[in-house]
């Protein structure tokens, strides 16, 4: 079976940095070894002079203007729209919202599908979600009597799929889970839980923030009803996410946001709504990077999902090797590296994870260090924070023994025998 | 600057386009409504207020008032040239025809388009599809409300209405 | 008295527009004679290279991270906070929240502070209000039970004060009007309107997306509550607006959007705010786009807010007059050009708007057709839509000339006599 | 490579820091407990567990447990070293001074900073100021608790609890 064995890497990562603008810099004297992709990504030149096109030739504002300039801005923004629909293959590009981030289409569903909850009503999540998918479905509690249940996690860091049966019901009307954690980077089976949510009656609410830039994704094949992501995360711009949803789903979900553009008629005391998916865009969108983030997409098509995921893969596994040949870290998440993401989690028990971060900073490795907005998992794992390098298609197996030579030296450092 | 610098435009406004527009027809009151239908487009805020009589299922008068462009009057125009005499499966399936040639697709060869042939430009600008689609959104939903019973066919393009 | 007349203008339009890239362009063979500006700005050299810049240098995540990048960026994006904080004289930069757009500072009004409203509380908003400070409110409304009046305009287009004081009372809690107007042009008297607001307990809300751009805005010596903007509109990126606020006013707020970033704590089921404004800012933010518009205040302060009232208020009235001149058309608006802002619509009476917009663009001239996201304003005007030409500081007469010219021959096309 | 890249490093954590975060005063518990708070790092997670005995208005004893990095670390051990002896209302004011410091402001001549002064360092790497005024604020909270007459003192930092 290849599904748990990716192809070996064809990606030249060297030749593809010389695509990243940012890569070429320096910090504190060091080239940049960037490892810190899963809070975002950095910026191919072809995002940057898709930016500065669309300003330089067809800024206008959208949908609303007969000229020219206008015609182009709109037509730009909704080839996103498609480009995106088509990259996760989902049903139909209406079912594409283009909002901030992923935080925001979580927060979309959980408010606008929500709105069709009651008292009662359940919705799974787990213990290794981000803030993003766990804030937007307390407020949701709080206001409508909700109930929130969490699917436990084993200690080698995987949802515990025999408790599932035990926490659906026919109660339960959301399943939302995270396709990998940005924590333990665990990869979860997410067209099984899918399955069983439907079984139930359960609508399935994918949180792709950290698997669509780095592994293939079909929203059709997967079964799901909701996805997001954020274009930040793979290799697009900041300030541009994605609701990717079945039609007949937004057809049923009202605006929670008034304005421009997702009006059909307006009086003083009453307003009638656009067609989807307008009617969840209120305002002026953020055109210019949203026109941009395709050249995104283009990149990572060029690549290959499969060989991208390689990549990352082959990365994982020389660096959980290299890492547990330190002797002293403890790591989070599976050991197998074919069951999570391009990313590791690591705490020394002598050196606290900002300090860690401090000292390869020096060095010019960047890594995230703290609770990655994942409070509870930080508890279930009984740390206060983590350090945690995360990997891209840009990176190679030199920076992950860069990483390792930084950890060495903190030691050192901090005078740990 | 040259004489006629918009020679671009006369893709989009033909003569029979203009023509329309002008003399737009279909404006005189019909003595019966068996549907109507009231269409809006969101983008610009034209309207129009579609009346029809039928007989059995066969559409005998077409009005068609309101406030829209060039584009949207003729269109309108042009409908209620071509409809009178279809009937309501027929008159949807020609809507559908044109919703297509709006949106690219070729005219099938066993369909004549009439005067709507000129309105072909209109698709290379895309904001203004809909002005040339308005009158027969319209029309669909009028003939939708019809058959499902309605005496008064209702505007089914407002939906959704959010009053507080 | 010098308020009602400004001094007259010092700025150079023809050597600002060699700083905006897309002013170069051409279309349909003519110079772009860009008159859209009421609906986006175009974007000069300036922002378009702090964009480059941020994602050539510095992108990162923001707030969370140690490395060296992370600081960076969460510098660059919190200069942008203190940055609007002067330019509008906000008293606290605590105060500055970066969201969308207006219409999104708008909707965050509407929710979270009418989330202290109950049912038979009243907010008051005008005729002339854009969609995006109507149908939050109407949003609202339909929630809470909360009951929206409308202060009535005059006929030559300016709100009614005389009917004010019989719309305010103790009931009223909100008060939310547009500073200027997008249709008419009508600058509105907030701080005397203020007042009124104050005097009867509500707060004041002011949607300043048109008047930021184009006039002197002082939010302390206003004394309003609340001011929402647009970057875009004002020479800035997509993507980015700012909720004003007074802090202890944000501090009675609930967040309305769950994620990272806005958090202090997070339990399974329950959390705890971050302080202001972060409560407000859920997810990863549109960190470039927000760390380069500062550049776009930049060129408005070096220009000078007063000089750019005076450029523009001598293009709005000469463009009165030439328009008048022509003798057909309908003119919206006040009559005085020192009461309205750098924009004027208009309707021949024989020429639906669509169609002398499309006109237009064939002489490279861009002017917007249509409700301007203002239906109930064009019910009350008796107009299906109006044609708006709308000014920056890079237009001069030569091309109100030229809208002129294009009006006349729009009639010859089409053969109106 | 360089035997020791990390020079700049030596600004932030200079000797008597890493000195601290070896071997961390305060960590005693206290006989008697009359003021406590809670504080945590909202960017890091890091947390403190602030305990105080007080003699009248004068701090007699400080305990800080919790977990945080070298920086946190050594505040807390230098704060439970400097501030027994001091009425309430210096320590508030102690804290203010160095609360500023880490701004950027300068330290008023008339106030002696003891290790404290090693931490300035701290303040060219803006992210960490956070780390080293955890174990302050949390000490005016627990200050300002205690005044306001709470047996126990009441975790500020955390408000707005959103339970559902
Ligand atoms: C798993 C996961 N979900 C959601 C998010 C939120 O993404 P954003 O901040 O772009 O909204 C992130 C990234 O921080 C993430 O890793
Ligand atoms: C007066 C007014 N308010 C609000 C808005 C909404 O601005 P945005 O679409 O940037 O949210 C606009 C612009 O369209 C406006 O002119």
């Amino acid at each position: 079976m290849t599904a748990t064995a990716p192809p070996r890497t064809t990606l030249d990562p060297s030749a593809l940095r010389a695509r990243f603008p940012i890569l070429q810099r320096q910090v504190h004297g060091h080239p940049l070894v960037y490892l810190d992709n899963a809070a975002t990504t950095q910026k191919p030149e072809t995002v940057l002079a898709a930016i500065q096109r669309y300003y330089s030739t067809s800024n206008a504002n959208v949908h609303r203007g007969v000229h020219t300039l206008a015609e182009e801005a709109t037509a730009a923004y909704e080839a996103c729209r498609s480009r995106v629909a088509r990259f996760v293959n989902a049903p139909d590009e209406r079912g594409v919202i283009i909002v901030r981030n992923a935080t925001e289409a979580l927060n979309l569903v959980a408010r606008a599908w929500g709105a069709t909850l009651t008292a009662g009503d359940e919705v799974l999540l787990s213990e290794m979600e981000h803030h993003s998918n766990l804030v937007p479905w307390i407020l949701l509690a709080r206001e409508r009597g909700v109930v929130l249940r969490h699917l436990p996690i084993t200690d080698s860091g995987e949802l515990d799929m025999a408790a599932l049966p035990g926490m659906l019901s026919r109660r339960t009307q959301v399943v939302a889970l995270t396709a990998m954690s940005n924590v333990l980077g665990t990869i979860n089976p997410i067209a099984e839980l899918t399955e069983a949510a439907h079984r139930v009656g359960a609508v399935m609410v994918v949180d792709a923030a950290q698997s669509v830039p780095h592994m293939p994704v079909d929203f059709q094949a997967l079964g799901i009803d909701f996805l997001a992501f954020s274009a930040h995360k793979a290799y697009g711009p900041t300030g541009v996410g994605f609701l990717v949803a079945k039609p007949e789903l937004l057809e049923r979900m009202e605006p929670i946001s008034g304005g421009g553009e997702m009006i059909r008629a307006v009086h003083l005391d009453s307003a009638t709504w656009n067609d989807i998916p307008h009617r969840f865009e209120a305002g002026t969108p953020n055109i210019a990077d949203a026109a941009a983030f395709p050249a995104a997409l283009d990149l990572l098509e060029e690549l290959g999902m499969d060989a991208v995921r390689a990549h990352e893969h082959d990365l994982v596994r020389y660096a959980l090797e290299r890492l547990r040949s330190l002797g002293w870290l403890e790591l989070h998440g599976p050991l197998d590296p074919a069951r999570r993401g391009g990313l590791v989690s690591f705490v020394d028990p002598e050196i606290h994870p900002h300090d860690l971060a401090q000292v390869l900073d020096t060095r010019g490795i960047a890594i995230r260090a703290g609770h990655h907005c994942a409070q509870p998992l930080m508890r279930r794992l009984d740390v206060a924070a983590t350090a945690r390098a995360s990997f891209a298609v840009y990176n190679d197996r030199d920076e992950v023994d860069a990483l390792v030579d930084g950890l060495m030296a903190a030691r050192k450092y901090f005078g740990v025998a | 600057m040259v004489d006629r610098p918009e020679v671009a435009l006369d893709e989009l406004y033909r003569e029979v386009v203009l023509d329309h527009h002008r003399r737009p027809r279909g404006r005189t009151p019909l003595p019966r409504v068996d549907a109507r239908a009231h269409g809006l487009n969101p983008v610009c805020g034209d309207e129009i207020h579609l009346h029809l009589s039928l007989d059995g299922d066969r559409i005998t008068g077409v009005e068609v008032q309101g406030r829209g462009c060039a584009i949207c009057t003729a269109s309108g125009s042009m409908m209620a040239e071509v409809i009178p005499g279809h009937t309501e499966v027929e008159a949807t399936a020609f809507a559908e025809v044109f919703r297509n040639v709006m949106h690219g697709k070729v005219v099938p060869p066993d369909v004549d388009m009439g005067d709507l042939e000129a309105l072909e430009g209109v698709k290379k600008f895309p904001v203004r599809v809909k002005c040339a689609l308005l009158p027969w959104v319209t029309l669909v939903d009028a003939l939708r409300a019809w058959r499902n019973g309605a005496t008064e066919g209702t505007a089914t393009t407002e939906t959704e209405e959010a009053n507080p």
